[in-house]
Order: C-alpha cells, then structure tokens, then sequence
C-alpha cells in the first residue's frame, strides 16, 4: 500500500493529464488523496489481517476519493479484502481468486464491459494472467505486462463509460486514466510482492 | 494559474467557512463529513430535498439550501463527485419521517456514490428516492454508454421540488415531479474559454483565439465540436436548435428559458444573448412564459453560456413561482 | 477578443431589448434616449431615484430597477458616462411629486453630465438633488484633483436610498442618508486579468502570469501598483487595510460587509475571500452586522474582486433590510 | 467639420491606446461616434451660419459622446457657437476671440488648470497663439504648432484632473488623450481654413 500511494503521487500529473484531455483532469488528484487517506487510516492499526487491510483501504477510499474512481477502487478493494477477511499469509490461488472478487465488484458496480475504455481494460485481463499463471513471479509479472498491454489497448477505442463517453469520437487516440492508475496499481503489487 | 485562494487543497473548505459566517442563521455547514444545510433541518413531515456534486459549480448546489429549495448540499472536491458518508449524514440530517429525495446529476462517479449513499441511508430505515437529470443535448444518448449529463435543468428541478416539498408532497409525488421536469427539460452550453481547476493548474481545453467550443460540460470536458466566433444571434441558434429539436419543443409551447452563465461571463453578454433566444423562440411559436438570467451552474471562471428550456405545466409553474429563500436564489419572502 | 454579442457597436441597445423581453411586467426601456424605468413609474408622491453610469457594470446599474432601489437609470456606453439628454428624460419619467435624487459615481464625466442634466430638469420645474459617491480608497485624496472613485458603496448607497424613498421620506433626508451611507462607506479593488471593452478590443492592462493590480478602477483603469499574487488571506489584508485605516473602522463597529465580483471570479473564490475577511475584522473587533457577496459592480469579465465597507447605523440597517425586487437584489417581497 | 470628423475616424485607435494607457480606453471611439453623429445632424441643416453650425456639432456631441469628451466638447463648441451666432463670415479676430470664450467655458465646466494633464493644457496655448498672431495663415499654423507643443508637454505631467488622476504617479510618461484630439481640432481647423 505504501508502494501504490507513492506511486499515485509520483504520476499524480500523469493522471491528471489524461484525465483534461478526455474527462475532468481531477483522476490524479483523487487518487492521491485517498492513498494519503487510506495511509493514515493504516498508521493507527495492527496490519496482521490482510483482508483488514484491504477493507481499511477500501473505506478510506470511498469516503475520500468521490467521483469515479471513488466507489469503483473502494469496491475493487472492498472484495478483495472480503474474500481474504483473516488471512495473515496469501498463496496464488487466494490471490488470483480476490483479485476476480475484486473485478468482477467493480464491474457490478461500473457496468462496464471490455472495450468500454475504462479501467476494467486493465484489470481483467491482468486478473486473467493471474488465473492462468504457474507460480507467483510469472503471475505477477504476466499481470503486469497484461495491464499495461491493457492500458494501452484503450488508447484508439471510443469511450463508452464515464466521463469519456461525453467526448464520443473525440475520445479516441488517448489513454484511458482508470486503466492508467491499474497498470499502477499491478506494477506496484508486483513490486512489493515479488521475492 | 491566478486564483483568489489560500492553496488548492484548501479551497471547498475554506469556501464553505465563508458560507457558514455569512449565513450564521440560514444555514449549518458540516465539516466532517461536509455538508450544508438548512437551519432549522429537519422539518417535520416534509420531504427532505438533499443534492450535491463537485464544487466549482457555485451557487449550485450549496447556494440553493434554505426554504423552498434544497435542505442540504454535499459538496465534493472541484468537479469531484461527494462522497457516500457525505450524502449519508445530510440524508439523516433533513430525514423529516417524509422521506428524502436525492437529486443526482448524470455522472457516473455521482450516480455511483449517491447509489451507495442511498442503499446505506436505506438500511438507517429513512426512504430515500433519486432522481437523475440528464438534460444534455450534446451528448448522445444511449443505452451503451454513461447517456447524457445532467446540467442546467439541475437548478430549475431543485427549485420545482423545493416548492412541492414546502407544500407537504409526497415523497412520490415529489420524485414523479422531478422526473417530469427532468423529462421536459433540455440544455446545451458551449465555453468562448477553458476553466482551470485548483488542484491541476492546467486548462481544460486550449481554444485559439478565434475559437468558441459547442457542447461543453460543466466540468471543463471538452465539447462536440469547435468553430469560429459568430454573433451572439449565431451561437444562440447553434444551442437552441438541438435543444428544441430533442424534446422537440413546438408551437404553442410554454415554456422556461434559462440563460446561463458559466461563471467567468458578464452579464450584460447573457442580455445579448437572452435577446437572441426570444427572437427564435418568437419564430417557432414557442412562448416564454417564466425566465430566469445569470450564472447558476458554473464551472468556475469559465467564459460561455448555457441554455436551458423546460416545456412548463401548471404544476411547475406554481412551483417555480413559490417562494424561495436562498443565497442563490430569492423571491416571495 | 470573444465575446457573447453581436457587434461592438450593439452591445448596450441588444442588452437593453434583453433586458425589456426578459421583465416586460417590471421594467419599461427607453430607447431614445436610453433609459430604464419602473413599469409603474412615476410613483405619486415618492422621491424618485435615478441613477446611471457606462454600461458594462451589470447588474449596476439597470439591474437595480424597481421597488425599493432605482427608479431609473441610464446606461451609456460601455464604460462612457451617459448623456444629459438620458439624464433629464429619465428624470421626467420618475418625477412623482416629491423630487428625483440623482445618484451618480464620482467621475469627472458622470458628474459633469449630470450636472447638465441637473440643470436641465431644474428649468422644467423639478427639483432634483444629487449625491456623488466616492468610496475607493486606492486613490488619494484632495482637494485639487478629481478626487476619490465612487464604487462599491454605490450599491449600497442605492439599496439603503431605496428604502427610504420607499417609506415617503423627503428628498432632503433621503439625499441627506444618502451622503451619510458615502461618507461611511469604503472600498477598495483588485485585478487577476484585465478586461477588454467591445469598443478597443484590446485589454485594459497587461499583467504577468503570477501578478495581481491592486488598487483598479472598475474601467479597467490599472491600480496603484502591482505585486506577486499572493494567498486569499494576503489579498484580503491588502485591500482591508487601507479601508479600516481610512475611515477609521474601529473595535466595537458594526458594518456591513460586502466582497464583490468584478464580474468574471467564480463564486466559490468570493467565499475564500469572505472568509478571510470575517477573520481579519474579528482581530479588530469589528462585527459583521450584514453582508452582501456576489457580483454586483462589475467590469465586464475582469477577474477580481473589491471590497467595500459600511459603518452602519439604525436607520441605515433598517432601509438595507427592507423589501427590494429588482432583478439585481431581491428579498422581502 | 467634416474634416474634424475624418481626422477622429483616422486617429480612433490612437486615441484609444492613449486613454487605455491613462483611462478606460474610450476616448477614440467617444470622439469618432459624436462626430459622426453630429455630421448627420448637420446634413439635415442649411449651414450659413457659423453659430448655428457650432451649437448644432456641440448639441451632437453633448447627447452622443458621454463621458468627460461629451460635456466639454459640447461646452467648447457651444461657446464658440454662441459667440460666432449669426455670422456667415468670420475674421481672425472673431474666430480668436470664439475661441477664447470656448476654452473659458471648457475651463468653468471642467475646472482644469494648466498643467493638469488635460485637453487644456492644448487648448490654451493655442488660443494664446491665435490672439497673437498678425495674420490669419500665421494664425492658424502657430496654433497648430502651440497646441501640439502643448499636447507633447503633457506626457511628462502628473494627473490631476480627470481619470488619469487616479493614477497618481503612475500617469507620469503618457500623453494626454484629450490634449491629443484636441490638437487634432486645430489640425484640421488649419487646414479647412487656410487659404
Ligand atoms: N462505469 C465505469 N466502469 C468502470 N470504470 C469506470 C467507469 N466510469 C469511469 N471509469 C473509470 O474511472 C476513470 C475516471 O476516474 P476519475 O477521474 O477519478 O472520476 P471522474 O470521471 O468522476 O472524474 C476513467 O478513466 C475510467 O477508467
Ligand atoms: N476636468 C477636466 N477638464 C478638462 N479636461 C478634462 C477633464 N477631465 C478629463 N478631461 C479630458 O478628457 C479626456 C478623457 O476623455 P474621455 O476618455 O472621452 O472621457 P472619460 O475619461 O470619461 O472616459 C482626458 O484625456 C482629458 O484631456
Ligand atoms: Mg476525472
Ligand atoms: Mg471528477
Ligand atoms: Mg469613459
Ligand atoms: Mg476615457
């Protein structure tokens, strides 16, 4: 966690970026905030319970990040921490199988589908590397590459959720900010998980 | 970036400090979570009327809290949706035993958190109802995607609901009349200027000087489509088509014209601009029977205008009619 | 340049025919020469207030027509005092009996037009008394210059006059009000961009990304000087200081505070503003008794904001609070 | 007349960078609207009287300029009109004489002294030219001449009348636009009269 707040600082300007050329320029600002909430939520509890953890994050996030990515990354979290309440340790199989909690909370709750170029772009086929990989360092660098493969798929397509959408054609040609802030989010996973 | 502000992250809550020691005996603002209410919330057996949405937008929604209006306001970081614990304590807060309205714009991030406000404001046992406005006409609708926003008839729908409310409707009745006014309701804006918000410094689009943009948001989104400057005659027509056309408002119509201000516009431009409308409205028959000028729905200093037009009934009128007694807006008391 | 208007050269007359479609049962406009009027004007035995400046001010001053404020006013052009033929035709039409107060900013060209005007009116018969307001602090004053501005005051001077003309006092003690809201009134104002009249096209002042004008007029006139933009709270104390020290305000005085928009600052920045300004005369122990905070003397887009001061009175806190409905203000009716 | 009125449209923008740099940026378009409108209102009239040609341009001015311009043009050429009523010829001292009794009227309504940083500080000098001079061609080019010296001599001036004053020090450095048209009014008077 401390890895994925200081990577949403780090490309706050990214964000923000991507979001002015086809939404409301406000994803990396958000994102930041609510990992710097999410943070300081964490400093004032035991952090044995990774399910725990992951709750913690997921109220931090929809009580402080609002908009979009507010009530979706909350969800993602929410599930994920759900499906792991009480563990203290996390083999491959429980962490592909919260990550699939995750997304597929985030696609109740978004109604997304693929292709919509949103961040579900980026975590389902990174979920799917998962799913399909042999040990833990092949899944989490396979997530990886598929989240950024992900992200980057969503660059020609048009928009047909969130803010995007608005945009019709002329959200072509650029990168989606969701899927942006999940590459980020597997990156710094990958990071902080890896042997 | 040039702003009469203390430091980006600062500003709703400083903003909403200077709300609370204008209005000492109107208004309570909330700070932890952040909402603004009526004084004397809640009132007894009457629907509660809570909205909200991101800030920059100002008077909407804060500056529409008092009687015949809004009971209380959430709002968000700039052109950030609120959060669900926000509009979870104002809902308890004006909760009457009426129950409680939410009027949410047509934005995914404001749909989903109002959604998880109102399923957790629904488990405290208050009745909670919503109703979403999606009046614009430059976005196309569809059932593929997040359908159009909802912008300027937010603020004629407020103050409808906010009359029916005051008259002791129904929670049923009051959402049904909110539909129906979000039903005949269409807008459209378009921006001579981008904004820039606090928290990322940048304009939200470039224009050359010579450009308007047609379509925009209230976000700083960019529009459909941009052109040269013509007249005001030609700006009002390239607006007024799509909105008359959309609903299609006809000949005979009566209805509510509302000239809007993006925030950054003179007034004496949205009187040039009002005179336009009249003149094409007059050509299609349509009578504008109640109008309402100036900045409302802003995106902070953004030059450019809106317009919106509500095909009115009886009952809206009435509402519309009714006293209102807000910073933003005030008449009949 | 882009603005929402026709031609340069149209602005004022397409406003004004806004202005009439948009309050036929209101106001009544005159186009030759220019004035605005109360629809039921002249009111029999009330002392009719006319007042009147360049245009480009919006709401002031055509937007405070009506009950409880202006009878009249007249708008020249953008930012050019009108004519003495407007003066003394709106003069005519408000003259019920009891006189016309003429209310007039203190600009070489206002007073001297007005002056005509005064002694044109005077050869019909009626008599006509003039208040000259000039609140602005930036610029020095004396005896052999054109003295002070008159701003912010201006408005309230024409709310609080409003009321007393209302409650049938005398010309003689309206005037007399009128003088006393000017001699305790003062203000002083700031740019973050200059504006740009339809006339020249071209900005009134050239300022750097990160510098403010402190001391402006609202012509577009540039300040007293200019600085690095600083924080709300610096602002604030910029232009507060020389208003306290001026008057003096001292610990234990009531006021009425009013924080205006130069016409193109969102609404949410007022408030920042406000709130730094609640905070800078709690230190002094003055007290905020009323407040007004918005848009109301504008110079067309101009971001920026001024600030006036009133120490008030009984009788000036009861004629403020009285009814008014004017498109510009409204409450109590 | 109509070649003050051709001198204002030409010299328009001129004057309105001159009272942009000291005032509200209105005086060209003031000046070129008033002349405008008061050729249209002598269209309408016989012009053998010189009086009547002078109040008819002060009445225009008066009721189309507005302003500090309007009431002080006005004033000048009503004057000036008044003094010359009746008359179809007018010899050097008569027309010098005119326009003393405009300028004194310009002074009374305005209560500009010399060295204000006004139109006066033209106006004066070139009155006191016409008084002096011999013969009507000397006349009329050392007013031309006193009055552009005049409208030069304000650039190093401090305000102290009008809206320049607001300025304070900061007016210093800049030409007066008043004094500018007016010099402009002798300019073309010159050149209509002489021989
Ligand atoms: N319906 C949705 N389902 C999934 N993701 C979505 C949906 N709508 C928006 N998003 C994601 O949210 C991102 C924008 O987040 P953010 O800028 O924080 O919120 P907002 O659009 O409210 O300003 C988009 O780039 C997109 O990836
Ligand atoms: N009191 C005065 N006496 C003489 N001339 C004056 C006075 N005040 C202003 N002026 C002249 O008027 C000119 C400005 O005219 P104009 O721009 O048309 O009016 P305004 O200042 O009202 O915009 C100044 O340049 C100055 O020469
Ligand atoms: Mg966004
Ligand atoms: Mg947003
Ligand atoms: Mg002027
Ligand atoms: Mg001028």
């Amino acid at each position: 966690m401390n890895q994925f707040a200081a990577s949403m600082q780090e490309h706050r300007e990214e964000l923000v970026r991507l979001d002015t050329a086809i939404g409301d320029g406000d994803h990396g600002t958000n994102m930041d905030r609510g990992m710097r909430k999410a943070l300081e939520q964490l400093g004032t509890q035991p952090q044995a319970d990774v399910g725990g953890v992951l709750k913690t994050v997921a109220m931090a996030l929809v009580s402080s990040v609002g908009g979009a990515a507010g009530p979706l990354y909350g969800t993602l979290f929410l599930q994920m921490g759900t499906a792991l309440t009480g563990k203290a340790e996390v083999d491959l199989e429980e962490y592909a199988a919260a990550w699939r909690k995750g997304v597929q909370g985030v696609e109740a709750r978004g109604k997304a589908e693929p292709g919509d170029k949103t961040m579900v772009d980026a975590l389902l086929p990174a979920v799917e590397a998962l799913e399909g990989a042999a040990d833990l360092d092949s899944a989490l660098q396979g997530a990886v590459s598929a989240a950024e493969q992900g992200m980057r798929d969503t660059i020609p397509l048009v928009a047909r959720k969130g803010r995007a959408s608005y945009l019709g054609d002329r959200s072509r040609d650029h990168q989606d900010p969701g899927a942006t802030s999940s590459y980020y989010l597997f990156q710094t996973a990958a990071e902080a998980l890896a042997g | 970036m040039k702003k009469l502000i203390n430091a980006p992250d600062d500003v709703v809550l400083d903003a909403l400090q200077g709300v609370q020691a204008a209005y000492p005996d109107r208004v309570r603002v909330n700070y932890e979570p952040r909402y603004v209410v009526r004084a004397d919330a809640p009132v007894s057996g009457k629907v509660g009327l809570v909205s909200g949405g991101g800030s920059g937008h100002e008077p909407m929604h804060g500056g529409f809290v008092g009687p015949g209006m809004l009971d209380a306001a959430c709002p968000g970081e700039v052109f950030t949706s609120p959060t669900p614990d926000q509009m979870q304590a104002a809902t308890q807060a004006v909760s009457g035993g009426a129950g409680v309205l939410h009027i949410v714009k047509n934005y995914t991030g404001d749909v989903m958190n109002f959604d998880m406000a109102a399923d957790l404001t629904r488990a405290d046992g208050v009745e909670v109802e919503s109703v979403v406005t999606n009046d614009d006409v430059a976005v196309e609708d569809s059932l593929y995607t997040a359908g159009r926003r909802g912008v300027g008839i937010t603020v004629i729908l407020e103050k409808i609901c906010g009359g029916a409310a005051e008259d002791r409707r129904s929670l049923q009745e009051v959402a049904e009349l909110g539909r129906r006014v979000n039903a005949n309701g269409r807008s459209m804006g378009m921006a001579l200027t981008p904004c820039i918000t606090p928290g990322s410094g940048q304009p939200s689009f470039e224009l050359a000087d010579d450009e308007v943009e047609i379509g925009i948001g209230i976000h700083g989104e960019p529009g459909r489509f941009r052109e040269k400057i013509g007249p005001a005659s030609q700006i009002a027509e390239r607006l007024l088509t799509p909105i008359v056309e959309d609903l299609p408002f006809s000949s005979g119509d009566r209805v509510l014209a509302f000239v809007n201000g993006m925030g950054g516009t003179p007034e004496i431009e949205l009187y040039v601009l009002y005179n336009e409308v009249g003149k094409l409205l007059h050509e299609r028959g349509v009578q504008i029977e109640r109008n309402l000028i100036g900045s409302y729905i802003t995106s902070l200093e953004m030059q450019g205008c809106s317009i919106t037009l509500l095909k009115l009934d009886e009952e809206m009128t009435r509402y519309w009619d009714a006293p209102v007694n807000t910073p933003g807006l005030r008449w009949g008391v």
